[in-house]
């Protein structure tokens, strides 16, 4: 089972801010993650902006990354602190 | 070093401790930044501030090694809160010490640039109208490139 | 407002009682100068402070006014020891407060060049060897030369 | 009876940081008081140092000015605070 992690604004839609989940077969990589549950949930645009970055135990992901079913995957709006 | 502060921050307990683990430094600054009643979106009754488990004290530390690389300090300190706030509760303090008192402005300016901009936290508003998160303002990121070598802005504004 | 203190200057609780009267900053700024044990002159076991009875109220008031006139301050405060202080004694606490944290960093580092280079104050520093009047270093004159349009710069240095 | 005044490092060499003292008919301005006392005391260059401000009743004169025997004349070295 994987771990999602949403923070910020992204909770306001999603409803939680974190969930465990079993990913499909065809979910391997953070791409596909996003597709699958912007598509099946309804969230259209909101974890595939530009702006919200990903994060895969705990490191920061620029590109797709592969994942496994075991991983911890956040998602992160943009931050402001102070 | 505890950054993240889950009960209400006291700069003047922090100054005071501060004072005590500078060595022979000449010069302290200190800044603190305080929950406003005024903000864009109206009166503020109170905030949340979330942070990330890892991430939020990773970054600061990384911040502070900069600030240390950049400039002769004999020490420096960061507190940040987490939680539920009220209005005019301080959210972040930032104490800097060094021999002279340029190390000591600039290093503490860098780190609050730091903390505005990229330090990992979400900030929920609360108004009489309903609730905001607040995302960092283009001023916000000027004062951050002013430490940058190049003019790179943030690509999430507009 | 009393600038100068004969007694110990105690720079949290100066923090302290700041922060009850800045209404709705969201940003202060506090610098505190500390006796240093290592100067030019060798080991300075204390320091000897002394004032002119009009004009260093006098010309502390008007650097707060420039400095109010030019960024929008919600408050400041300038404290400066007078008399004898110890090694690491506190010599001089300035705080500024404002909206946002830009206007309170220039302006406190403001008070500082002008408390460092013009203030009407003369230091005796006391070292094992003997006592030696302090006058000011070109990099003070310097910094504060950064606040002026011309680049004059002091005639009394070498 | 003239209040003298002297600041900073200046007290090393008058040994004093106040005199009262009566002015001659001939030292009439800030100009004659510095030359009658560096003359008279020994103390030459001390008052006369570009660098030594003179202030007569809490005011900065950067000229000569007239003086009377009433006024309180301070004499400032270099300052340096904080």
């Amino acid at each position: 089972m994987a771990k999602l992690c949403y923070f910020g604004r992204l909770t306001d839609v999603t409803g939680t801010a974190e969930e465990v989940v079993g990913l499909p077969p065809h979910v391997s990589d953070t791409g596909s993650l996003v597709s699958w549950l912007e598509t099946g949930r309804g969230w259209t645009g909101l974890l595939s902006d530009r702006c919200v970055r990903i994060v895969v135990n705990n490191e920061i992901q620029d590109h797709d990354i592969d994942i496994r079913d075991t991983d911890e995957i956040g998602f992160l709006p943009p931050v402001g602190g102070g | 070093m505890t950054f993240l502060i889950a009960g209400p921050l006291d700069p003047a307990a922090e100054l005071a401790s501060f004072e005590d683990r500078i060595g022979d430094a000449g010069a302290i600054v200190t800044f603190t930044g305080r929950v406003r009643a005024a903000s864009g979106s109206g009166n503020v009754t109170s905030l949340f501030l979330q942070s990330h488990p890892i991430l939020t004290a990773q970054g600061i530390q990384n911040a502070i090694d900069t600030a240390h690389a950049r400039w002769p300090l004999a020490a420096s300190l960061v507190r940040h809160r987490i939680g539920e706030l009220g209005v005019h509760d301080p959210i972040a303090f930032v104490a800097t010490a060094a021999r002279h008192r340029r190390a000591a402005f600039l290093a503490a300016d860098f780190l609050m640039d730091y903390l505005k901009t990229e330090a990992v936290f979400w900030k929920k508003e609360v108004t009489a109208t309903g609730t905001a998160w607040v995302e960092p303002k283009d001023t916000d990121y000027a004062d951050k490139a002013r430490w940058n070598n190049n003019t790179e802005t943030n690509e999430c504004t507009e």
